[in-house]
């Protein structure tokens, strides 16, 4: 018997997976933005499970959006690397420090 | 007289209490003027208008001395000062027998000053102010001696010792001067500090600073105690007593408050004998003798009066032997004679500490100013190793410090006499704890007074002049022989020794054993010794009579004989003196007691504050606490920035720790 | 075991495998593969879970469309994998101990004292009708600000991305014939007028 | 459905913006370049028609409409018409510094205004998704908003940084959000508070919701440890956009903390779980924020560590639960914003062409140069560090008190000895402009209506220093009738 | 009759605020000249507007007197509300006299941003008078920060070459102190159900170890404002570096806002507490009495050591204050505005010489007597009521401290009588090598003696410190009343 449960722990293993990713990928923006689409993922398989288990389709709207903004999110955030990329030639993390303290 | 006052615009009408105000405003008035516009007025307007301040105030002295005599005291205020917490301090009058003494005293002997220095200071640039200041002076002394109650004794007390101050460094430009004058204010100051304290215990417990209510409680507070130390008890009146009797040390240059003194020479000499020799060192006397119904309930404080008295009289006189500038053994002898004083006081003599304090200031400023018209003589040379003969140059002036010194030394029928004789006699009679130390003083004090004044005297007057094979006198200089000086200058004198020779024994009679002080000063029947003594007195003329078989006279002739024998007859015993070197040395030292107060005091005290300073403010509490804790959060910031690495790998682990910490303590952490 | 169970335990396999293969691979291409068969997995879940048209618009739209902006961009941009690979396994022992204490955290609060052990039944009166039905009527009626929101929200996606990347390359040589036929005298040709120069003056500098 | 017209009426502030935002759009593409000031008129004429639409279709008792997305009520409809008044000045700030630096486009307006759909869509949201969606609306366009100079590696790099964390941000929040989802059954905040008033949520649920939506709400606040982003994107980013980002997005951060956290999760017992959660941060963000901010040097930089420190100072506020507290971190915010934009518009006012004064020293002498810009600075820094006769005393104040009646009187301690702190680096601000003789290269500002609108703005702190009463009145009467607690 | 002319505080706080804001807007450059005029039209004006205000006071009642009252924050209940008794207005005297010397002290020494010195003097004036009038807790605390502006910048501005440091060290010591007041304060208020009244507050019951918070909060205030030791370290600092006038203004006016804090909120507020820390504060004072005595005795620079002068004799208002009788509270007042004159005319000596030397440094100096002899004259009357000398201002507080403090304990007054001697050693011993001696070199030789207003001014003051001290009954009169009404307050245990 599969129980809500184990979907929900199968969110948190890949919510887990995503923090550990940026963990390991500090230096790779383009592994960390992957990263946090699992995150995402994490966040809605999460959603739908709920939404299945109670019954409730806002969880899968919810869902649906997450999706969306994720999408437009992912347009910007490459474009954004993108220009990045051409000031300064590199998505290497440690090149992109020129802010701190 | 009364047309004097008439022209002043004195009424006969006119209350008393205007002329009480009268009396000591005029020399303000005449301070103000001379002080505020002396340069429109100029130098004779000057002096004008400051002698006749200071003559209104003579003339006014006399007058209420009168009164006095004729039963007319008074005792009542003229402002209020102040209310505080229910208590009125106010600024008034006490017009008895002590206070219009005093103000004859001191208004004559000011006035005598006021035209001595006419003649003494007519060369100086600063003789506006000079008389500006000495009117000052008078002024305040008179509101001193006046004074009804503490508060304005202490203002008066205060305002001597400012005057004093700026007379010292009249000539400001002299180092010496300058610094005699910070050390005679601040030796002072210590003086005042335990008056004030004694003031404040008088408030305290007495509730008032009325002389009449304070003296009205003393059998009441004679039986008080306070605490001091961590519980033991003091009786309340000894410690009031010798608090107040600090402040007479300062004033009245008592051992060991005495340092100031000598110093204060620096002052222009009508001021050395005006205010350090016949008026403002003896304010402490009169406090005492004003304060003896405190004192009487204190014999611990009495003690300590004589004895503080007894050590001033004679050791200071032993040290007018070393002294060679003419003003400073004068100086000295000031010192021995307010010892005198002292003494009399500490046996409950203050009627006898009075008279000497009377005779004193007559036969003093007669010496200072005998010694000041040397000056003159010399051309402002002090040092008597470069005088001598003076007898036939300046027969005036050797006439009057003759008498002035015999005085002094306390030849019969002089004024001295009268005064020392009664302090002497009444020691022997007094059975105060100290009395026989202050016994021994006395006398051995009589042998020294004799021998240093005579000293002076055959040095100054006796022999040959010296003043010519001074080394380093200029050649220019040394025909300017030694010569009389002006009669402004010899007619205060000559009135001053008239004074000296008749004041003792016109007066002993009604300030001893008649009842003059008989309302004004108060002594315990047990204390009484001046009545015991007055039960041997049978008149002037007889106690002078009787005079040249006492000890003490034997022990002046022999101090004058001394100082004939090594000063005059055979100057080359000097010599062989050598065997007293090291006395001598620890006289001309003064004891040590100045280096001591240079090394702890002055040079203690800028130690403690270079260390506090240093130590204390800027680095404990500045450098520490303050920069220090300002570092500390600069340091912090810089430290802390770091965190801000610029990654943003870093960025997101912080984040992701803060979300980590987060959930482990408020989940799992309770 | 059930077919449910056993379909269960193998995608999540699947899935975590992929998903550990992404944080893992040493090439963003092979990152963004594993990713694509994450996607692929999760959404076999989701159609376990009976949100098809939710798990058909995951693969339709994220792997369609975003997985391939991201294989774009990552080949488009020239990248240095050894360099982004250096001191990789230095945060290693940080990032288990992280996350797997952040996983025994969350197990522990989710799992176990559930009160939803089994599914409900989802409002049984539109429960005939298909989930993506189900969702559009939704979507269109209750959730119709959101729905604007999500258009604008991509709208903003569409103006910033062009905004951020289009540019005017200016190694182009296009002609602009407003630009022409607009053209005067003024913009071809401009009289400056100069002081005569002095010829000595000249020598002396 | 029941959907009435009047929910459209409801929302038409947001249409207004919407449609505006498309004519704007539309119409720039056939602009040529000399004419872009036509743009500019036109976003300023939007938001200001926008904001006064706010206030007009005003609702004295909080309405739910568009099916339980949208609330209508006092509190939302005067922080949207503040918003856009803010930005409206913001550009005014601006355009200068924006003509200057070739930003002086259609995209940067179009934006703008977007963001402030989002801020909008966060004010009146009665539900997580319009929620969150109105907080990616925002999001997104100022991450585009970051990167606009698209020849600036510095720009771009806190693009990269504010993305990034952004992203992750969100996603932790909607992780929480899933949590919540999962234990109430319901995403709509009325349904959400009714769901746990009834006691059948699964707590552990809830508290871990929680704890991630503490995450997100950190991350928009800028409150320590989620912070990092702050110094960061506020130096890199174009000043313009720096002042956007300070200003107006943190009343929006505060009706979302309205939304989640009194308003959804203000159930006493998770009240206490999140005040405390609260209270390290504010206590932390005061440190952090107050002591980093000393060892700048930048000044957008400093001004970004007190935001830091400021965003601490409205959590305590805001962790008491109780409605003075609400009140006075609404208080708080609108006057801090009104501070940060002067701040970060001196700035604006001051860089010149190819020069940013946002260095420190860049202020040195400006008491001579522009003496009445000085002036004015200087009442907005003592107003920061919160020296009455400033409005920034008064905001500090409310607070404070609120926090003693939450009986916690060490937290006032920390909050007062941290401003201490903080009084350094304003102080030092004034220092530079005042004392220090070394003139620098600023002349004299020539913008005109920037330096007007700076006026008004710095004296407008001065004023509500003298006169707070009006503001905390509004502030509470607003609370009063628009949050729905337990 | 005490509330007939209403506004009359209104006009003695904002008369100067408004004169101020006129000279700032009328300050072009090159209009120094009518700024100075306006400056010292504004300042004369200010005093004016006292006189009636003095002249109506009624001595004998015990309530505060020329009250208004308008509510200003509502929802707070923080109101408007001004009024005086005694102490207020004998303070608000100092503050309004001090204000005209100080516009006529740097008439001619002032030539960079004149009108911007003179605004920030007025208007600090201004805000003085606010802090001595109010009777509602939070608009004393406003009036109490806001005087740190306007001193920031003087001290900032106009200073010598460490100013920066000292400004700062200004600002933030002060500051460090009055925030915890603020908690203190909203802590009364919360107590109080609501008031920020301080009349309230005297009436409130707060038990012992509120008190005693409260006591501390406000202590740290007002002792760093006083200053006491040891948190003194930033007045040499402030008052060295600033100009004159600021200096002026510091040591005659903002040290009192400490005293006033003490007698106006911790006696009456928390008499509980402060009768149980008065051992503490009295030794504190002690301490200061005579430890920065001797601090003082080896100070080099004139300004500072006057300045650690004011430290040592701020010692005796807090030892009057904290014995708790009428002759130490008495004294304390009395010692504040006489210490207010005689401070003030010591710095403004100090700045007479300053501006004709530029060197504050005693060794610099030496003989100034022979060139100056009209300038010697008065500083040697104010150098004497430095010392406390009788028949001056400066001896009246300390008498009457000292008188109290004996009622206390022998000792007490022992250590405060220190100070006469100590006060007479630093006073006179930097006296005498600035003034006597042999002219020292060319630039004392040349030096111009005072001109006709810096006559005036000093002699004003002497006229003012002689004054006093020989007829203070007028200021004990005015204060009585208050000492009586603070003295009861605090003697009522509010546990």
């Amino acid at each position: 018997m599969i129980t809500l449960s184990h979907y929900l722990v199968l969110g948190a293993i890949l919510f887990s997976v995503s923090i550990a990713g940026i963990f390991l990928n500090r230096k790779n923006i383009i592994i960390i933005l992957m990263s946090i689409e699992l995150m995402l993922l994490a966040v809605n398989m999460n959603f739908i499970a709920f939404s299945h288990y109670l019954g409730d389709l806002s969880g899968q709207i919810f869902v649906f959006f997450i999706l969306t903004v994720a999408a437009a999110e992912a347009a910007i955030g490459l474009a954004i690397l993108v220009v990045l990329f051409r000031n300064l030639k590199t998505i290497n993390v440690d090149d992109v420090g020129g802010l701190r303290g | 007289m009364s047309t004097m006052l008439a022209d002043l615009g004195v009424k006969d009408t006119m209350t008393n209490m205007n002329m009480y105000l009268l009396a000591a405003l005029a020399p303000l008035i005449g301070s103000m003027l001379t002080g505020f516009f002396g340069r429109k007025i100029g130098r004779s307007g000057s002096h004008v208008v400051a002698i006749i301040g200071v003559l209104v105030s003579l003339i006014l002295s006399i007058k209420i001395f009168i009164d006095v005599l004729n039963g007319n005291s008074f005792n009542g205020s003229v402002y209020t000062w102040a209310v505080v917490g229910g208590v009125s301090f106010e600024v008034g009058f006490l017009i008895d027998r002590l206070s219009s003494l005093m103000m004859i005293v001191v208004t004559s002997v000011s006035l005598m000053v006021h035209v001595y220095t006419i003649g003494y200071m007519k060369d100086d640039p600063g003789y506006q102010r000079f008389f500006s200041y000495i009117s000052l002076f008078t002024f305040a002394m008179l509101m001193l001696v006046m004074s009804n109650n503490f508060l304005q004794l202490f203002f008066g007390w205060e305002a001597v010792g400012l005057v004093s101050y700026l007379l010292i460094g009249f000539w400001y430009k002299k180092d010496s001067a300058i610094y005699a004058n910070l050390k005679a204010f601040l030796v002072n100051r210590v003086g005042d500090f335990g008056f004030l304290l004694g003031i404040a215990l008088v408030l305290h417990f007495a509730g008032t600073l009325d002389y009449a209510a304070v003296f009205d409680q003393s059998e009441d507070l004679s039986v008080r105690q306070i605490e001091l130390f961590g519980g033991v008890g003091w009786s309340l009146i000894t410690v009031i007593c010798i608090c107040l009797f600090i402040g007479a040390m300062g004033k009245s240059a008592q051992f060991p408050l005495h340092v100031w003194l000598p110093d204060s020479m620096e002052g222009p000499t009508p001021i050395s004998a005006l205010i350090h020799a016949a008026t403002m060192v003896t304010a402490g006397i009169f406090m005492v003798a004003r304060m003896s119904p405190l004192f009487e309930y204190s014999e611990m404080a009495l003690s300590f009066v004589l004895i503080i008295g007894s050590i001033t009289a004679l050791f200071m006189g032993l040290l007018g032997l070393v002294q060679n500038d003419i003003k400073r053994v004068v100086a000295y002898s000031t010192l021995s004679q307010l010892g005198y004083m002292t003494v009399a006081l500490g046996v409950s003599a203050y009627s006898a500490a009075m008279f000497h304090l009377m005779t004193h200031a007559f036969f003093k400023a007669l010496l200072f100013l005998a010694a000041g018209s040397v000056i003159i003589g010399m051309h402002h040379q002090q040092d008597m190793r470069f005088m001598g003969g003076l007898r036939r140059k300046m027969p005036i002036t050797w006439m009057v410090s003759l008498i002035g010194s015999l005085a002094l030394i306390g030849f019969p029928f002089l004024s001295g006499f009268y005064s020392k004789d009664s302090i002497i006699e009444t020691v022997q009679l007094s059975s105060i704890p100290g009395a026989g130390f202050a016994y021994f003083a006395v006398l051995l004090g009589v042998f020294v007074t004799a021998l240093y004044s005579f000293r002076m005297y055959f040095l100054v007057f006796e022999g040959n002049y010296r003043g010519n094979n001074q080394s380093g006198q200029d050649v220019s200089e040394s025909h300017h022989d030694p010569h009389e000086s002006p009669p402004v200058v010899w007619i205060p004198l000559v009135v001053l020794a008239i004074l000296s020779v008749f004041s003792g024994a016109i007066s002993i009679q009604p300030i001893l054993f008649g009842d003059y002080f008989k309302d004004v000063i108060f002594v315990l029947g047990s204390h009484d010794v001046v009545a015991q003594f007055g039960e041997h007195f049978h008149g002037w003329l007889a106690m002078g009579m009787h005079g040249f078989q006492t000890l003490p006279f034997w022990l002046a002739m022999a101090g004058v004989l001394t100082a004939w024998f090594v000063f005059y007859y055979s100057p080359k015993t000097r010599n062989k003196l050598s065997v007293f070197a090291p006395l001598i040395r620890l006289f001309e030292q003064k004891y040590f007691l100045d280096k001591f107060n240079e090394w702890f005091f002055a040079l203690g005290a800028r130690s403690l504050g270079d260390l506090l300073w240093k130590v204390g403010d800027q680095k404990i509490i500045d450098g520490f606490l303050v920069n220090g804790s300002a570092k500390l959060v600069a340091k912090m910031g810089t430290r802390l920035r770091r965190i801000q690495t610029g990654f943003i790998s870093h960025y997101a682990f912080i984040m992701i720790l803060g979300a980590f910490t987060l959930v482990t303590i408020w989940l799992f952490g309770k | 075991m059930t077919f449910e169970s056993f379909s269960f335990y193998l995608f999540s396999t699947i899935l975590v495998g992929s998903a550990l293969s992404v944080i893992f691979s040493r090439n963003p291409v092979h990152a963004a593969l594993s990713l694509v068969l994450a996607f692929f997995t999760a959404a076999a879940i989701w159609l376990m879970l009976e949100a098809e048209f939710l798990a058909i618009s995951l693969i339709l739209v994220y792997v369609g469309a975003v997985m391939v902006l991201f294989l774009f961009v990552v080949m488009m941009l020239d990248i240095n994998i050894n360099r982004m690979r250096e001191g990789y396994w230095n945060y290693l022992l940080p990032a288990i101990v992280v996350s797997g204490i952040f996983l025994a955290e969350l197990i522990v609060l989710i799992s176990g004292r559930m009160v939803f052990e089994k599914p409900l039944e989802i409002s049984a009166q539109i429960t005939n009708e298909g989930n993506t039905l189900q969702l559009g009527r939704l979507l269109y009626t209750e959730y119709l600000y959101a729905f604007e929101l999500a258009a604008v929200i991509l709208l903003v996606a569409i103006v910033a991305a062009i905004a951020l990347t289009l540019r005017r390359r200016k190694d182009m040589k296009v002609v602009s014939s407003s630009d022409q036929s607009s053209a005067n005298r003024a913009s071809r040709l401009k009289i400056v007028s100069m002081p005569v120069e002095n010829g000595r003056e000249r020598e002396e500098s | 459905m029941n959907f009435q017209l009047s929910d459209l009426y409801a929302i038409s502030a947001e249409i207004f913006l919407l449609c505006g935002v498309s004519v704007i759009l539309l119409l720039d593409l056939f602009l040529s370049e000399t004419r872009r000031n036509v743009t500019y008129f036109l976003s300023l004429f939007v938001l200001v028609v926008t904001s006064v639409i706010s206030l007009l279709v005003f609702d004295f008792e909080p309405r739910v409409v568009m099916n339980g997305l949208v609330v209508s009520g006092p509190l939302s409809a005067t922080l949207k018409s503040i918003l856009c008044g803010l930005i409206a000045i913001g550009l005014i700030y601006s355009k200068d510094y924006l003509q200057c630096r070739g930003l002086h486009r259609g995209e940067y307006y179009s934006l703008t205004l977007f963001a402030a759909l989002g801020m909008m869509v966060m004010a009146s949201s009665n539900h997580f998704l319009s929620l969150y969606l109105g907080l990616e609306l925002l999001s997104l366009s100022l991450y585009a908003m970051v990167a606009l100079r698209r020849d600036s590696g510095r720009s771009s790099e806190a693009a990269i940084k504010y993305f990034v964390l952004g992203a992750i941000a969100s996603g932790m929040l909607l992780y929480g959000m899933s949590m919540i989802y999962g234990a109430t059954g319901n995403l709509n905040i009325e349904a959400i508070v009714s769901s746990i008033n009834s006691g059948n949520s699964d707590l552990n649920l809830l508290r871990l919701g929680l704890v991630f939506i503490i995450v997100g709400v950190g991350f928009k606040l800028g409150a320590v440890p989620f912070h990092m982003w702050i110094p960061d994107v506020y130096q890199g980013s174009p000043t313009s956009v720096t002042l956007l980002i300070g200003t107006a997005p943190k009343i929006a951060a505060f009706a979302f903390i309205i939304r989640l956290l009194a308003e959804s999760l203000g159930h006493p017992s998770l009240h206490q779980e999140w005040s405390q959660m609260l209270t390290v941060l504010a206590v932390a963000s005061l440190l952090i924020g107050n002591v980093v901010a000393i060892a700048q040097t930048n000044f957008k930089r400093m001004l970004a560590y007190s935001t830091i420190a400021h965003m601490g100072f409205l959590l305590l506020g805001f962790l008491t639960g109780s409605m003075n507290g609400y009140s006075a971190s609404l208080f708080y915010i609108l006057t801090y914003v009104f501070m940060a934009l002067a701040g970060f518009g001196v700035i604006l006012l001051l860089s010149k062409d190819g020069f940013e004064a946002e260095e420190l020293s860049d202020l040195g002498g400006l008491s001579r140069s522009n003496p009445w810009s000085a002036f004015l600075l200087m009442i907005v820094m003592f107003s920061m560090a919160g020296i009455p006769p400033t409005v920034g005393f008064w905001s500090k104040l409310f607070i404070i008190q609120s926090v003693i009646e939450f009986e916690s009187v060490w937290l006032a301690v920390v909050a007062v000895m941290t401003s201490l702190i903080g009084a350094f680096y304003y102080l030092r601000v004034v220092k530079i402009m005042y004392f220090d003789s070394n003139e620098s290269s600023t002349t004299r500002i020539r913008y005109r209506a920037g330096l007007v609108v700076f006026s008004i703005n710095g004296l407008m702190l001065l004023g509500m220093g003298l006169f707070p009463g009006w503001l905390l009145l509004l502030c509470q009467s607003l609370i009063q009738d628009s949050v729905r607690v337990f | 009759m005490s509330t007939n002319i209403i506004g009359s505080l209104s006009l003695i706080v904002w008369l100067p605020i408004f004169f101020g804001i006129v000279v700032l807007t009328i300050g072009q450059d090159g209009r120094e000249h009518l700024v100075r005029w306006v400056s010292l039209v504004g300042s004369i004006l200010g005093a004016l507007v006292l006189v009636p205000v003095w002249t109506q006071f009624d001595q004998t009642k015990t309530e505060f007197q020329f009250v208004e009252s308008i509510p200003w924050i509502d929802t707070f209940n923080i109101n408007y509300h001004l009024g005086i008794d005694g102490l207020s207005l004998i303070l608000i005297l100092l503050n309004v006299v001090t204000t005209i010397l100080v516009v006529i002290a740097g008439w001619e020494v002032i030539t960079k941003r004149v009108s911007q010195y003179y605004a920030s003097f007025l208007i600090l004036s201004g805000i003085i008078n606010g802090v001595f009038c109010s009777l509602d807790a939070m608009l004393f605390y406003v009036f109490f920060e806001a005087t740190l502006i306007p001193m920031f910048l003087i001290i900032g501005i106009w200073g010598g070459p460490n100013r920066v440091y000292a400004a700062i060290k200004f600002f933030l010591y002060t500051l460090a102190g009055s925030l915890l007041t603020l908690v203190a304060l909203i802590y009364l208020y919360r107590l109080s159900a609501g008031s920020f009244s301080i009349a309230d507050f005297y009436l409130l019951p707060i038990p012992q170890s509120a008190q005693l918070l409260i006591f501390i909060a406000l202590f740290a205030a007002f002792a760093v404002k006083i200053p006491m030791w040891p948190v003194h370290t930033w007045l040499p600092d402030a008052h060295v570096e600033a100009p004159t006038g600021g200096s002026v203004v510091l040591a005659a006016v903002m040290l009192k806002l400490g005293g006033y804090g003490f007698l106006r909120l911790s006696l009456p507020i928390v008499p509980d507490a402060a009768r149980e820390l008065a051992p503490l504060v009295i030794a504190l004072s002690l301490i200061a009495i005579v430890y920065i005595g001797f601090v003082a005795l080896i100070q080099r620079d004139m300004k500072k050591l006057i300045a650690y002068s004011s430290i040592s004799h701020m010692g005796f208002v807090t030892l009057g204050i904290f014995i708790f009788n009428a002759e130490g509270m008495q004294g304390a007042i009395i010692q504040m505005v006489s210490h207010g004159f005689i401070s003030a005319a010591l710095f403004l000596c100090v700045g007479v010489l300053y501006d004709r030397i530029h060197s504050r440094q005693i060794a610099d100096y030496g003989g100034v007597v022979n060139s100056m002899p009209k300038f010697a004259a008065l500083f040697l009357v104010f150098a004497m009521a430095n010392a406390g000398l009788p028949g001056t201002s400066g001896f009246v507080g300390e008498f009457f401290v000292i008188m109290g403090a004996m009622s206390n304990n022998f000792w007490f007054a022992f250590a405060a009588a220190m100070t006469l001697i100590l006060g007479a050693a630093y006073t006179l011993w930097m006296y005498k090598r600035v003034v006597f001696g042999q002219v020292t070199s060319d630039r004392i030789a040349d030096l111009k003696d005072v001109n006709a207003r810096e006559f005036s001014m000093l002699l004003v003051l002497a006229f003012v410190v002689i004054g006093v001290g020989l007829y203070p009954k007028p200021f004990t009169d005015v204060i009585g009343t208050s000492v009586t009404t603070i003295l009861e307050l605090s003697s009522v245990s509010k546990y």
